[in-house]
This record gives structure tokens, C-alpha cells and sequence, in this order.
């Protein structure tokens, strides 16, 4: 039950969730969401192989380092996304076609 | 405990999250079988002191909410690198290491503790924002 | 135990990604995103990562979840349907159909280039023994203090980065 | 490391005999059964007393208010009106639930139980005793740091559920409070995790003794100040009076639970209950010698683990009288006075805590005020004596 491959699919689901996320939706927040979704996919991988395949702990350093550039690109991304909305009035994607307000 | 990783230790976590779901599910359940349920028009409103309801609550906020997120996270995740540093540094220091553990626990600190400076500075903290104390009153602002 | 709380685990993730795909509200979308991160601490603690679990807990669970819901209350709440001066509606529905079903092909298109990938890797490796993880906080510390250093150091520099950039941006506008 | 109550009874020989007839009873799964059963019944021990002490909570603030206003409180059900919990629960028990129909239906029925999972999560890591400890994770305190976290976001949800100004008003004020506040809190904590060296509560409360001068409020002057950030971020964040703005009921009708009824809200409230005992009982267990025994009295077997459980219970019961004092005392903050509370003067005094405390454990070799005050006077002694 608990091995590599069933791991290694999990986070293939999640990054496969994650890129349909980004890429279908048109709200500038559920595509955050997708991107949250990716990070974890790939922390996730991190964390499994460094449990079955060699045994060092430098896998947990990784998805620490992941989970904080995460959280720093939420930060940053929401910002925007908040800023985005109070010049156009909106969060669709498509609106976001100029570079300067 | 024998020598091989067990996850036996979660058991209390698991049990104990499932009888926080549990309860409150079946407490919801049970008491379907004798509480009232008699709704009406007036009983389903939102509660707005008497008045009718103007409009949808899902609208009217402010940045300062946002702002405050912002720095609880950056502190948050700054907490999540600082704990493993904080639970060696007596260790290093019993073997002649401290100093240099302190002198990174202090980088670290000052970078992040520029930060909250330049937030503190710029008046991010500052809940009022246009508030700007006059003459004779100006001993409110901390 | 340990396959209990992989099961449900794996069903958090699973269920919470789809339903973070499929769901039409993005509030609720967040809560999902909540599910599925609670899952993925799960697999990280079946895992032997407690350290990154607890990690995953407080700074996903409390930090970053909450900024998303905040964000999406500061962005006119889930379901304003009225559209703006572009005569784009104000919060549009999560995609549409066409956006789907090329994210699906993308996706299937993806996977078969990762199962083509991963399948050699995947029977390649001996899974060895299973190594046993203690005192995962200490080494965490003492790996951070030596050989990660510079990482260490250097993500104090990338959230200071964020910290700054971030209010910037979300200043209110000047003169207010 | 990571020892649980399972690993403190294994080794009693009626626990092994125990073990051999589950063994014998059910093959192959008996010791996982047996560990489960005994995890099970630990678990709902600890929930049941949890709740009872919430509900008694209830009652204890109502009577100790009452009792500084000179009144007589609740005294009809039961002796001294003991009973009135059970009454107030029978009655929200009978009580309609009532959805309002503009609300987010979905989130309106998850708010409550995310709430009350996240105190229960918080449950399995507090150290009532050596023995009796549900789960002494490797992780303990950062755990509960993260698992707590969930109550903010249900109360968020439970206003913005509801879809009505008055709720939605107090959860937004209720998630930027307690987020607010978890700062001063953790940095806090962390300042004892420096000193003690260990991240699970096992470790933290081994570190300090059983006399005052061994806790570690009084280990140095940082902590000591450290103790009163931790409290007073602590009541903020389990929003108490006087950082109750979430639920002002004289601006916001009730915060985040203004449409909740029945037993919706009767679990937001337990939930705060139990939580004001948690965050009671971590600042018992961090800073005021959590289940340490004087002189170690009782030793380690089943009289010393019952006096431990006394101990830390005694401990906690009277921070939170202190809590529900207070409540009574001070009057509410008003929110621009709570934000720069947290963020000019509780955040910079817990980072100044946390360098304080490192560079006491650097120059000072982490010895106590006391070891040092000792060593002063015994040198003065010999000196005098010479």
C-alpha cells in the first residue's frame, strides 16, 4: 500500500489537478489555488523519495524551502491580484492585457 | 517502541479529529429527531436588528485586513525555519558552537526584523490611517 | 494504523484536488484547497516528515488559506455577477468548457509524458529499507545551521523581499 | 521521543498480561487492537472531562461574575446550580436550527465542525502527566501551533457564512485578531524552546522543576516577560474580554455567531472553552512547571502520576480563573488600540525576548537568575568568613 508508486501517483494527480486548475480556470484566484496545488505535488515527491530511495534528510529541507517560497508567492501574488482588481474592477484573467494601468 | 518508525503515535491525533467531525455529525443528527423545524420567511432572514437586509455582507472591506495577513505570514513561515534553529542552539552550545548559531539567529532576525521596521515606518501598522493627531491631543498614538 | 491514516489521507488529497478543479465557488474552492493540504500533511507524517507536516499545518492551514479567503473577500466576495466598464462580468464563473477541455488534453497529454518517464524510474528502483526518521527536528536544525546555511540566510532576504514588495503593492492609493 | 500513554502503561505487567490475552484472542492484530482500544478510551476520557470543564467553564464564569457584581448567579439547577450546563445544553439541544436562506449552506454547516476539530486536534498533545499524555509528538508545540490555526479559520468562515454585515464584520475582525496575535504567542513560545532545547512538550516541562525557582517564568528576566506576552496574546487569541471584539455584543450583535442557534452555536462555544484550558494549559506546561511535583513527591508510580495530573490541573484551573477575572475587569479594547497592542508592543517585546534569551544561554551558560543569585550569595558567605 505504502509504497513509491503509489506516492509518486498521488502527486502526479495533484500536479495534473493543479495544471488543469491553472490552465481552464478564469478567475485569477483559482488559478493561485492550481499553483498551490503544483508546489505541493512537487514537495510532496521530495518528501517520498527521500523516504524510499537514499536516507538522508535533505528531502525535508527542500519541501521547507518549497513551503516558504509558496507562501511568499501567495503573499505577493494575492497583492497583485487585490491591486488588479481595485484598477480594473475585475479578476479575470483576460482582462489582464496591459502592462501599465 | 521497538526500533522501526511507527505511526502509532498519530493514533490520538486521527481519534481525535474524527470525534470532532463525530460530534458534532451526530449531535446534528440526533437532534433532527426532536427539535422544531418550523421556518418561515421572516425566521430565514439575516439578523439585522429589525430592518430588512440591504444588499449581500459579502462586499464592503478594507486592505488594512490584508495587510495584516501579509505580515502574519511572513512571521509564520520565518516561526517555521526558527524553530529547528531555536531547538539545537543549546546543543551547539554545549559543544563551543553557540556563537556562531547566534551570530546566523541574529542575521536572520535583523533581516526580518528591517521588515517590520520599514512596515512600522511606512504606517502599514497603523489601523487608522488618515488619522492624523492634532496639537494638544497627540498622546493616543502609540 | 499507518495504512488508516494513509487511506485517508489519500482520499483528502484526492478529493480536495478534484474538488478544488471542479468546484464553481471560489470560496469554497479555498476550503477545498484546506482539505488537500490537510492530506498532504497526512502523507507527509506517513511519510517520517513530521517536521514538514507540522510546517505544512501552520503556515498552509493558518497563513495561507486565510490570506486566500481574505483575498477573496477583498475581491468583491464569490458570486458578484455584475459586470465592470469592460462589459467583462466582475467575477467570472470558475472557466468554461472550452477552457476544460484544453486543460484536460494538456493534462492527459502531461500524464502520458510522465508515466513515459516516470514508468523506467518507477521499476528501476529498489525500494531499499524503509529508514527510520527520529529526532527529525534536531537534524532539520543542525543541517539548517551548517550545511543550508546560505539557504537559510538567504530565504530571511526572499521574505523581507515578499514583505516589502507585498506592501507595496497593497498600499492603498497615495493621498488617502 | 515521541512516547505516548500506550508506551508509559507497557510497562506495568498488567498491561503485558493484557497484551497476551489480546494476542491470544485475536492472532495477529491483537497488540495493534490493544494499542488502539487503549488510544480510544484515552481519547474519549480526555474529550469527556474537556467538555465537562467547558460546560462547568460556563457556569464558573457566570458565578465568579456574579459573584463580582454581588449577586447570587445561577443556583436553581442542581446544588449551587451546579447542573445549569447540562440544563443550557438540553435546552440548545432543543433548540431550532435556523439557516438563514441567503447563507453559504456548505460552509454554513462546516464552520462549527472545523472549529471543534481544531481544538480537539490541540488535545492530543497537552501533558496532563509523565504517564498520561495522549501523544508526546517530536513536534508538539509547533502542532498545536498549526492545528489551532483551524479555529481562526472556521470562525472566518462561520461570518462570512453566514451572509449577514454583523457576522461578517466579526469574522474578518475575529481571523486578523487571532492571526494577529499568534505572533507575539509563537515568538514567545520559541524563546522557551530556546531554553529548554526540545520541541515536544515532554521535553519542555522536563527542563523546569517542581519549585517555583525552577519554572521557567523565573528562569530569567526575559522569560518573565515573556510569560505576560504569551497570556496576554493568548486571551486575545482565544477572543476573551478584553480583546473580545469578534463577539462585542454592544457593536456587533454577537460577531461570528450572530446566525448561528441551537447546537451550532453550542459548539463555537465549547470550542472557545476548551480552547481557553488549552492555551491555559500550555502556558501552565511552558512556563509554570506544567505536571513537575514539588520534591518530586509521589515518585513515578500511580500515586506520583495522579499527583502530576492534580498538579497540572491545578495549575491550569488557576490561569484560567485569571482569565475569566479579567474578563470581568477590563473593559473592551477598541480595534485600532488591539492592532497596535499586537504589532508595536507585544511583536517587538517577543523578538527582543527571543535575542534576550539567546544571548542569556550564550554569556550566561543558561543558569538560572536563582543558581546565580545562589552562587553570589555563597561566594559573599565565604568571602565574609575569610
Amino acid at each position: 500500500m505504502m509504497t513509491l508508486t503509489s506516492y509518486l501517483m498521488i502527486s502526479t494527480f495533484l500536479f495534473l489537478c493543479g495544471l488543469v486548475a491553472v490552465i481552464a480556470r478564469k478567475n485569477l484566484i483559482a488559478v493561485l489555488l492550481g499553483i498551490e496545488l503544483i508546489l505541493n505535488a512537487s514537495a510532496l515527491n521530495f518528501v517520498a523519495y527521500t523516504r524510499f530511495v537514499n536516507n538522508n534528510l535533505d528531502g525535508h529541507i527542500f519541501p521547507l524551502f518549497i513551503i516558504i517560497v509558496a507562501a511568499a508567492e501567495a503573499a505577493v501574488g494575492l497583492a497583485i491580484v487585490i491591486r488588479f482588481f481595485q484598477i480594473r474592477e475585475s479578476i479575470h484573467i483576460d482582462d489582464a492585457t496591459q502592462l501599465q494601468s | 517502541m521497538e526500533a522501526t518508525y511507527s505511526l502509532d503515535v498519530y493514533t490520538p491525533v486521527v481519534i481525535l479529529l474524527f470525534l470532532g467531525a463525530i460530534t458534532v455529525v451526530a449531535a446534528l443528527l440526533l437532534g433532527k429527531l426532536v427539535r422544531p423545524h418550523n421556518p418561515s420567511e421572516s425566521k430565514n432572514t439575516p439578523y439585522e436588528c429589525g430592518e430588512q437586509p440591504v444588499g449581500t455582507a459579502w462586499s464592503f472591506f478594507n486592505m488594512r485586513f490584508y495587510v495584516i495577513g501579509l505580515i502574519f505570514i511572513i512571521f509564520d513561515v520565518e516561526s517555521a525555519l526558527m524553530f529547528p534553529v531555536a531547538v539545537i542552539f543549546k546543543k551547539m552550545n554545549e559543544i563551543g558552537r553557540g556563537g556562531l548559531v547566534l551570530v546566523e539567529i541574529m542575521i536572520f532576525l535583523s533581516v526580518l526584523i528591517s521588515g517590520i521596521a520599514y512596515c512600522w515606518r511606512k504606517g502599514d501598522l497603523d489601523w487608522v490611517k488618515s488619522y492624523v493627531p492634532s496639537k494638544d491631543t497627540n498622546n493616543k498614538q502609540g | 494504523m499507518d495504512n488508516v491514516i494513509f487511506i485517508i489521507s489519500t482520499i483528502l488529497t484526492v478529493g480536495g484536488a478534484l474538488c478544488v478543479l471542479l468546484t464553481k465557488n471560489v470560496m469554497h474552492a479555498c476550503v477545498y484547497l484546506l482539505t488537500c493540504l490537510l492530506g498532504v500533511a497526512g502523507l507527509y507524517v506517513t511519510l517520517g516528515a513530521d517536521f514538514v507536516a507540522a510546517t505544512q499545518l501552520a503556515v498552509y492551514v493558518g497563513g495561507v488559506v486565510i490570506l486566500m479567503v481574505f483575498a477573496v473577500m477583498l475581491t468583491g466576495g464569490p458570486n458578484s455577477q455584475s459586470s465592470n466598464k469592460f462589459g467583462i462580468v466582475k467575477i467570472p464563473m470558475m472557466g468554461n468548457a472550452k477552457t476544460y477541455i484544453i486543460g484536460i488534453i494538456s493534462a492527459v497529454i502531461f500524464g502520458l509524458m510522465a508515466y513515459k518517464v516516470l514508468s523506467r524510474v518507477i521499476t528501476s528502483i529498489q525500494a531499499g529499507e524503509a529508514p527510520v526518521f527520529t529526532e527529525t527536528v534536531e537534524k532539520i536544525g543542525f543541517m539548517l545551521v551548517t550545511d543550508h546555511v546560505l539557504a537559510f540566510e538567504i530565504s530571511s532576504v526572499l521574505l523581507l523581499g515578499a514583505l516589502v514588495g507585498a506592501a507595496i503593492i497593497a498600499r492603498p492609493k497615495r493621498g488617502v | 521521543m515521541n512516547n505516548t500513554i500506550v508506551s508509559y502503561l507497557s510497562q506495568f505487567e498488567s498491561y503485558k498480561g493484557l497484551l497476551e490475552s489480546f494476542s491470544s484472542l485475536f492472532g495477529e492484530a491483537g497488540p495493534g487492537l490493544l494499542t488502539f482500544l487503549v488510544f480510544l478510551i484515552g481519547c474519549i476520557l480526555v474529550v469527556t472531562v474537556m467538555a465537562t470543564i467547558g460546560g462547568l467553564g460556563t457556569y464558573a464564569e457566570r458565578k465568579i461574575s456574579a459573584d463580582m457584581q454581588a449577586r447570587m448567579g445561577p443556583n436553581r439547577v442542581g446544588p449551587y446550580g451546579l447542573l445549569q450546563f447540562l440544563a443550557d445544553g438540553v435546552k440548545m439541544f432543543l433548540k431550532e436550527d435556523i439557516t438563514p436562506n441567503t447563507a453559504d449552506k456548505f460552509i454554513f454547516g462546516l464552520a462549527p465542525l472545523l472549529a471543534l476539530v481544531g481544538v480537539f486536534g490541540t488535545l492530543a498533545v497537552l501533558p496532563f502527566s509523565s504517564g498520561f499524555t495522549l501523544s508526546n509528538l517530536n513536534v508538539g508545540v509547533f502542532y498545536l501551533i498549526g492545528i489551532g490555526s483551524l479555529v481562526g479559520v472556521a470562525i472566518f468562515l462561520g461570518g462570512y457564512a453566514s451572509n449577514s454585515k454583523w457576522s461578517m464584520l466579526g469574522g474578518m475582525r475575529g481571523a486578523s485578531q487571532i492571526i494577529s496575535y499568534e505572533i507575539p504567542v509563537v515568538l514567545s513560545l520559541m524563546a522557551i524552546v530556546l531554553m529548554s532545547g526540545s520541541l515536544n512538550f515532554g521535553g519542555l516541562v522536563g527542563a523546569q522543576g517542581g519549585l517555583p525557582q525552577e519554572w521557567f517564568i523565573f528562569h530569567n528576566p526575559f522569560t518573565f516577560i515573556g510569560f505576560f506576552v504569551f497570556f496576554i496574546g493568548a486571551l486575545a487569541e482565544t477572543n476573551r474580554a478584553p480583546f473580545d471584539l469578534p463577539e462585542a455584543e454592544s457593536e456587533l450583535v454577537s460577531g461570528y455567531h450572530t446566525e448561528y442557534s441551537g447546537m451550532r452555536f453550542a459548539f463555537f462555544a465549547l470550542a472557545e472553552y476548551i480552547e481557553v484550558f488549552v492555551v491555559c494549559g500550555v502556558g501552565a506546561a511552558a512556563f509554570l512547571g506544567g505536571y513537575k511535583v514539588p520534591f518530586n513527591l509521589g515518585g513515578e508510580g500511580i500515586i506520583g502520576q495522579v499527583l502530576q495530573v492534580l498538579v497540572f490541573f491545578g495549575k491550569t484551573l488557576a490561569l484560567y480563573y485569571l482569565v475569566i477575572m479579567i474578563r470581568w475587569t477590563y473593559p473592551r479594547l477598541r480595534v485600532d488600540q488591539l492592532m497596535t497592542l499586537c504589532w508595536k508592543y507585544l511583536t517587538p517585546m517577543a523578538i527582543f525576548n527571543l535575542i534576550g534569551c539567546a544571548l542569556w544561554i550564550y554569556l550566561l551558560d543558561s543558569k538560572s537568575m536563582w543558581d546565580m543569585l545562589a552562587a553570589f550569595v555563597g561566594s559573599m558567605g565565604t568571602g565574609g568568613g575569610h
